[in-house]
């Protein structure tokens, strides 16, 4: 397959998504049908049955989701993939698939809501993703990409660590990632070892005890101690945090913000600097597990933040967490399908290093 | 025989030509020209309608409105 | 040229608008230039008119949406409603000459009425009326080398199609040629 | 009907007054549009605008409550009828209906559609079968035929991955809930015409309160076939009547 | 069987090796045991035991894989054989079964069940019909009979608004994807045979790759229905062999 | 009917609630059983049909959430409830119905999680009952009750908000207060207003245009204009915050706790104080809104906090957010169905007291 | 009584346990005292043994769920291997005769064995056991008057079953008696 | 007729009777004591059995084991 030449290609981020997703060498895709990540179901249903692998679409996102729980079970490699509406009804199973620790994928290709809402872009399913939209307490690992190039990429690192660490990792994304076409070096195929579960359902031989999936453990003592377990877990995925900082060395003011925004964001620092404001970036990768520290590492030389998102403030409480007061955390977004223009997020920059400069030399005329 | 027309509503019309199809006396054609959503539209093309409202039936966008000479008058 | 260069393509579904603005993008890869395409999409059914935005730069491209734009070509009259107003003060406007009833009225900007559908008929090829159009915008914003385009068509276009390449290479200078000239008319109007 | 006089001429058709001024959004020559107009003639007819309630769902005709001038609630994709039983429940003395496409009744709302008409809602649930997922652009559908190419079945439907074209209608057809089970369709004025009679005995039959009236109509989707209008009639005739055909599927015992 | 000697006499029955030494917890009489056992003495005979995935529901039969000594995976309420599709999909050569109770299968499952059998996944599905929700205390069940009293129909359940005992199991015998569908019970020694019989045709059926393989085991709930385990049988030959007849419904053609 | 009579009853939590619902008028109740508060539906199916109002057990909590939104857009004062994975099946019609601002009640007799997990009490679905576990820019009005007698009382208020502000409402209880017997004084009949909604779909007559019910706005600008709604309404619903305060006056450690967590508390407080550490606890009944203001207060006064959930720790953010770093914020909690018990909740608070004091000596050494 | 107390209830579902506690508590309701009753709730089919916590209080109670009691009546053995270890020292075990196989052997509390099934069989009434046991209970920890026990029986039991009240009357009678008597044997045999 | 007789596991037996109702030889009862689980358990109370393990199939708790005389041993 010449598809292994490092070769630059123009793709839509569903579809290198997808294309990345065979090469990582996915045993099935289970899924349905919704605006704007239906591409995604699309190349699969080209591509995969010629390859001897399963493309199914499901009846439903519920459907789908628990799909994903049995072959994961079985041991394959596997994902699914939906946006907003369709990633909520998934809620239930994906409870159940973080609390049997089956590692798969999920992508959802955020829209913008609630309800139907409309099916631009957005970023309004942070909280969902990150803070766990199904019951209990589990975490997903949750990687936002900002290019087409990551939307490929990603798709790697997310089955290296769900498989790392036998939990569900989620690829937040949005409408413009997936519809918008890119230049992407898509990644090698084969160069993702494979899965190897010797706790999966394959059918109990003589040598080993039966295996079993499941999240039921009426006695609570027991259901604490599986707690316990992935509490640890989320601990030790702390050493996998990732994020990109962009001129943040001599920054007066962060923003912070990821995904698309993010991007947004950095033209809005150019265009700042251009005007003699010390702005910086700082990009969670990895929403969960989410960069604290080094946040509040940045807190310490920057005089404000500025969270910029396309929802209404949701990744802007985890920096205010990180920052833990040590200097004001701003915020301004655009909701329901909007993205924000980089001289809206210049304008809000400009107002705030005001604040910032009349503040100092008030102190200053003490 | 009674006689008929319609008025076709040329700014909703989708150019699907169902009604075209539908009518048995073939009195509508697709005009040349394009309404302001690039679509051809229906229109009368011969002065035979009936008034048997099959167009109107069939039109998926209720672009067509039909009038038929009063009986009455028909008659003398 | 040194800064992002960003353009709106609208018209009609079918009008071939998101492939003009794919082979511009080819084009620009090629050339080893930063490119972002973003299609409109809705649901299926509300056809009728559709866009894209291609952004062409020589660095990293932030938000591949934007609403305000350097160039436009727009292919019929509710483009038209919808971009004239987008379009940058000095920027360029080039549209379709047949399906326009009520053309731009913009001063700011620069203004071509290219009659790219009667061109394509001439060459008896309705479907390359886009090219024509891509064609008249390089000649007013080069930003990229015709021959890039034609390679960039070579990749666009599957197999089966690859003999209508010369008709699309004649349709992308007849489309030069009438920019060319245009422009000269509208100068002499001053 | 008002009478409007054209140079002394008489009007005989027009576009009924529960439809909105809203142009559909709808492709050239869909069935949408088609039954949304006859939907609306009999609601204009039987004079019950302010009595009807009705339940868009998500697909193409998600946009329903634009055109029909009358109080609607649109649903989850795939829970219309559950949506109606809701209403209905509390306002068991007006006329609901839910309508929906293939995608939305027997795909993901599979469950809601057999326990609503299982409990006999006295609702009437209007099924459009086009065998494909129009609004998302063209996706498998559960009703799309044996090697019908889709988006999503580009080699064509494959039993054996992809399973059998669903015939919901027969399964609804064995529920003791059901009251009246037709399958109408849209090709030619005349069965338009049988449609809308289908309609005006469903809401007569409302008002009896002995079970839910259901109405597949077999529909087209020019955009999502890839096919002209006309085309889509004609294919509709020849691939989808022969495993979809018409008629009724239950009528009342009495 | 290998032959254990008591006092010079011959072992004729024990209790299948496929079974744990974990004792049931299941009520006194209820079926569940029962069906339990003899599934697993199936395992054992056909020697299958490496080669088999089970899939339980939520109902009171959750706790399956403590008794069935094979793999096994614990299902969402009413998703089994959904999980029962992802596994067998991606270990086609695997033996796949569910295991769901009525209101697993037929009520929050009915829309993954009816699309299971309708692609003709190439699974065992085993319904365990006892007309009532067991495991949460005794709720209605789309399976409770007309009259039949539960806590959430105290007064008898009353179709009007409750709707009609849901006989899926005809419904699926109408779907092309269905390969083996079968009605069976276990009020009698021989009736469990009869069921131990379909059981064994499913499995080899299952290697043919010829479509689903759907047993309906009506059973009972003693707890549930507040009866002593004999008079919980006899109600369930009284009241429930009338409405669910036992016998195939469908047979492979061939 | 006698029941109007202020007579003091023994009485179930989840019986209670149910009582109080049908003398909160309702017109409906739609729901699914599940452990621990099949009781509702069973109280409900005992009592209501006899007072010609519905009761419909749905073939899932989806169809059940989904006749909510049909109901409630009719105008009917309706409620549904259930328990966390339920909850989670619940989500994207949560999220609709938050779109469509329709007022509605939502009971979840949390338990422990997450996947089927254990059905004993927990507070694992904090975060998915107060960040939105559905999709998109929303929040529910979430009441957190701690005894049957609020189980009871709470049904009246969440109705009251609900319709006051076009909102959901939830009810966040646990096993414990949905199957505990207590004593309890039920609300009046007929003392909450009728439900009056112009905007229902009750037919549309002459005199008005059609009532649409819809969460779809395609246009991204005019779904930013329904989140901007939105938003101004969580706004104005700070107004209604409540929580309530036990010895906070002179606390140096203050607990802070909702629901059950609070009464094992308010016992370990006593304990405290009889040895002579000043503790106090703030317990949140509206989590959301949720009290930020006068925890901030309470954080320029107290040396630390102690949050205690039936969770991994989830409130806890939302006080971390609230003290903004004012003073440290320690949590204690158990998981999956466990209850902390007041000697657990004790011990914690002399540890974090130890500690304070220590510092103290220290700086009165320096 | 100045303090909480805290009894587990245990046995055999259908042994009467959680309306033993449920008398208890409506009899302390009836003190005006504060209460809490918080059966063992389970999945349906688990069965057998049944549990309930009962908390008397002349104070507001905060945990409904305690792991540790000041005393426990327990009417078969899984419950005595469940719940001995957690009566509080120097609390009380009340344990129903005729059930137990290996009675219990803690010394630091009071143990007493009462015979009801065998007296409740003499007054032929089986269903009474439970009665007699939370009398012999009310006779060590006399935590309501025994007027309040008939009168919260009243309220427990359906209309139907009030003819049922005497019986009632005298198991509890029965009961004290046993344990008082018991109780003098234990203080013999030390 | 062939002798066979059973062995029943008194600590997993739940009392329910079915084994008993299903014997066609009435060769079982129930015991007068209780077991650990509180329940009565099923015993043999006559020695009739003829191994034909109707109560061991309808057993839910799979709590009878049956043996049977040899049919050597029997001829002789
Ligand atoms: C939960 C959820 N899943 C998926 C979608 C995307 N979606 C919108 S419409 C549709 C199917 C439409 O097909 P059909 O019901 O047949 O209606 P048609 O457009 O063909 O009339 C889908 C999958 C959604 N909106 N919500
Ligand atoms: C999403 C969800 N809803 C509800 C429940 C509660 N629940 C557990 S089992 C069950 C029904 C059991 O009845 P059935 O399927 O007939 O099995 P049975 O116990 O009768 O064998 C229900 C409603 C749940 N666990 N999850
Ligand atoms: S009314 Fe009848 S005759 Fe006249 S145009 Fe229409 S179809 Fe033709
Ligand atoms: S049917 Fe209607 S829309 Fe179609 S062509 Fe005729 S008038 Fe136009
Ligand atoms: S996509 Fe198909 S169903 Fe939808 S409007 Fe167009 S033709 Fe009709
Ligand atoms: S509750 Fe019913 S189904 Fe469940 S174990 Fe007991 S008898 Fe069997
Ligand atoms: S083996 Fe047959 S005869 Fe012997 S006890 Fe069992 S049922 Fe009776
Ligand atoms: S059938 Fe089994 S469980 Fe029931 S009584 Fe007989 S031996 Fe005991
Ligand atoms: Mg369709
Ligand atoms: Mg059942």
């Amino acid at each position: 397959m010449d598809k292994n030449i490092q070769e630059v290609k123009l793709m839509k981020g569903n579809e290198a998504l997808a294309e990345s997703a065979i090469r990582a060498g996915i045993q099935a895709y289970f899924g349905y049908p919704i605006t704007p990540q239906s591409e995604i179901l699309e190349y699969f249903s080209r591509e995969l049955p010629g390859r001897g692998k399963i493309v199914l679409q499901a009846e439903s996102e519920l459907a789908a989701i628990n799909m994903i729980y049995g072959a994961s079970g079985a041991g394959a490699r596997v994902m699914t993939s939906s946006s907003s509406p369709g990633i909520s009804l998934m809620q239930e199973g994906i409870s159940y698939i973080a609390s049997a620790q089956l590692p798969c994928l999920i992508v959802n290709v955020n829209r913008g809501g609630p309800g139907l809402g409309t099916i631009q872009p957005s970023q309004g399913d942070y909280m969902q993703a990150v803070k766990g939209g199904g019951h209990g307490d589990y975490h997903l690992i949750v990687l936002a990409p900002a290019s087409v190039q990551e939307m490929a990429d990603f798709v790697f690192d997310a089955f290296r660590l769900a498989e790392k660490y036998r939990n569900p990792a989620m690829i937040l994304a949005d409408g413009a990632l997936g519809q918008m076409m890119e230049k992407v070096i898509l990644p090698e195929e084969g160069s993702l070892p494979k899965r190897e579960s010797k706790w999966a359902t394959t059918g109990k031989t003589a040598s080993r005890e039966r295996n079993i999936i499941t999240s039921l453990f009426i006695e609570p003592e027991k259901m604490e101690r599986i707690n316990f377990e992935l509490q640890d877990k989320y601990k030790k995925l702390q050493d996998e945090v990732r994020f990109e900082e962009i001129e943040t060395e001599d920054a007066e003011i962060l923003l912070a913000a990821f995904g698309l925004a993010a991007r947004v964001c950095q033209k809005a620092i150019e265009l700042a600097r251009e005007k003699g404001i010390k702005a910086g970036l700082i990009r969670p990768i990895t929403l969960y597990p989410f960069p604290y520290k080094k946040i509040e590492k940045l807190a310490d030389k920057a005089s404000s933040f500025i969270v910029v998102e396309m929802n209404s403030g949701q990744m802007v409480e985890d920096v205010r967490l990180a920052v833990n007061g040590k200097c004001p955390v701003e915020f301004t977004g655009r909701m329901g399908g909007m993205i924000p223009s980089p001289d809206e997020v210049l304008a809000k920059i400009e107002e705030i290093s005001k604040k910032i400069n009349s503040l100092s030399t008030n102190e200053a005329g003490r | 025989m009674i006689k008929g027309t319609v008025v076709i509503n040329k700014n909703i019309c989708k150019g699907c030509e169902l009604c075209i199809d539908a009518c048995p006396q073939e009195s509508l054609g697709l005009s040349g020209q394009i309404n302001i959503s690039g679509y051809r539209f229906a229109e009368l093309i011969q002065d035979n309608c009936t008034g048997c409202i099959n167009c109107a039936i069939v039109c998926p966008d209720a672009a067509i409105t039909v009038y038929r000479e009063p009986k009455a008058k028909a008659k003398t | 040229m040194q800064k992002a260069h960003e353009i709106i393509f609208a018209g009609f579904g079918g009008q071939g608008v998101l492939s003009m603005g794919q082979i511009l993008a080819y084009a620009a890869m090629i050339e080893n230039k930063e490119i972002s395409w973003m299609p409109s999409y809705g649901p299926e059914m509300r056809g009728g008119t559709a866009n894209c935005i291609v952004i062409v730069s020589p660095e990293k491209i932030s938000s591949p949406i934007v609403n305000r734009f350097d160039s436009g070509v727009l292919l019929n009259q509710p483009s038209i409603e919808k971009f004239e107003h987008t379009i940058k003060p000095g920027g360029l406007l080039l549209y379709e000459e047949s399906s326009i009833v009520n053309p731009p009225k913009r001063t700011d900007i620069e203004v071509l009425s290219i009659p790219a559908i009667l061109e394509a008929q001439k060459l008896n090829k309705k479907q390359v009326a886009n090219i024509i159009l891509l064609g008249a915008f390089l000649e007013k914003r080069p930003l990229v080398k015709t021959e890039n385009i034609i390679s960039a068509l070579k990749k666009v276009l599957p197999e089966r199609h690859h003999h209508l390449i010369p008709v699309n290479e004649s349709a992308l200078s007849i489309g030069k040629k009438l920019a060319a000239e245009e422009a000269i008319e509208t100068e002499k109007k001053k | 009907m008002e009478e409007v006089k054209l140079n002394g001429f008489e009007l005989v058709y027009k576009k009924p007054s529960t439809l909105t001024e809203t142009p559909f959004h709808y492709c050239p020559g869909c069935g949408h549009g088609i039954i949304h107009k006859i939907l609306m003639e009999v609601i204009e007819e039987t004079n019950i605008q302010d009595k009807v309630i009705g339940v868009a769902p998500v697909g193409c005709s998600v946009f329903a409550y634009n055109y029909m001038d009358i109080d609607m609630q649109e649903a989850a994709h795939g829970r219309a009828s559950a949506v109606a039983t809701g209403i209905k429940r509390v306002l068991p003395e007006k006329y609901v209906f839910s309508y929906q496409g293939d995608g939305d009744l027997a795909a993901i709302g599979t469950a809601e559609t057999i326990h609503t008409v299982n409990r006999g809602e006295n609702i009437l649930i209007i099924f459009v079968n086009n065998a494909i997922y129009g609004m998302t652009g063209g996706q498998m559908a559960p009703t799309t035929l044996k090697g019908q190419i889709t988006s999503t079945s580009p080699f064509g439907r494959e039993m054996k991955s992809a399973g059998y074209p669903l015939k919901i209608t027969e399964l609804i057809a064995q529920l003791p809930g059901a009251y009246f089970v037709t399958r109408q369709s849209i090709h030619t004025a005349n069965a338009i015409r049988k449609l809308k009679k289908a309609i005006l005995k469903s809401f007569e039959y409302q008002k009896l309160n002995s079970g839910t009236c259901f109405i597949e109509v077999v529909s087209n989707c020019p955009s999502g076939w890839k096919l002209t209008p006309l085309e889509s009639l004609k294919w509709m005739e020849e691939n989808m009547f022969p495993y979809y055909p018409l008629g009724d599927l239950k009528v009342p015992q009495n």
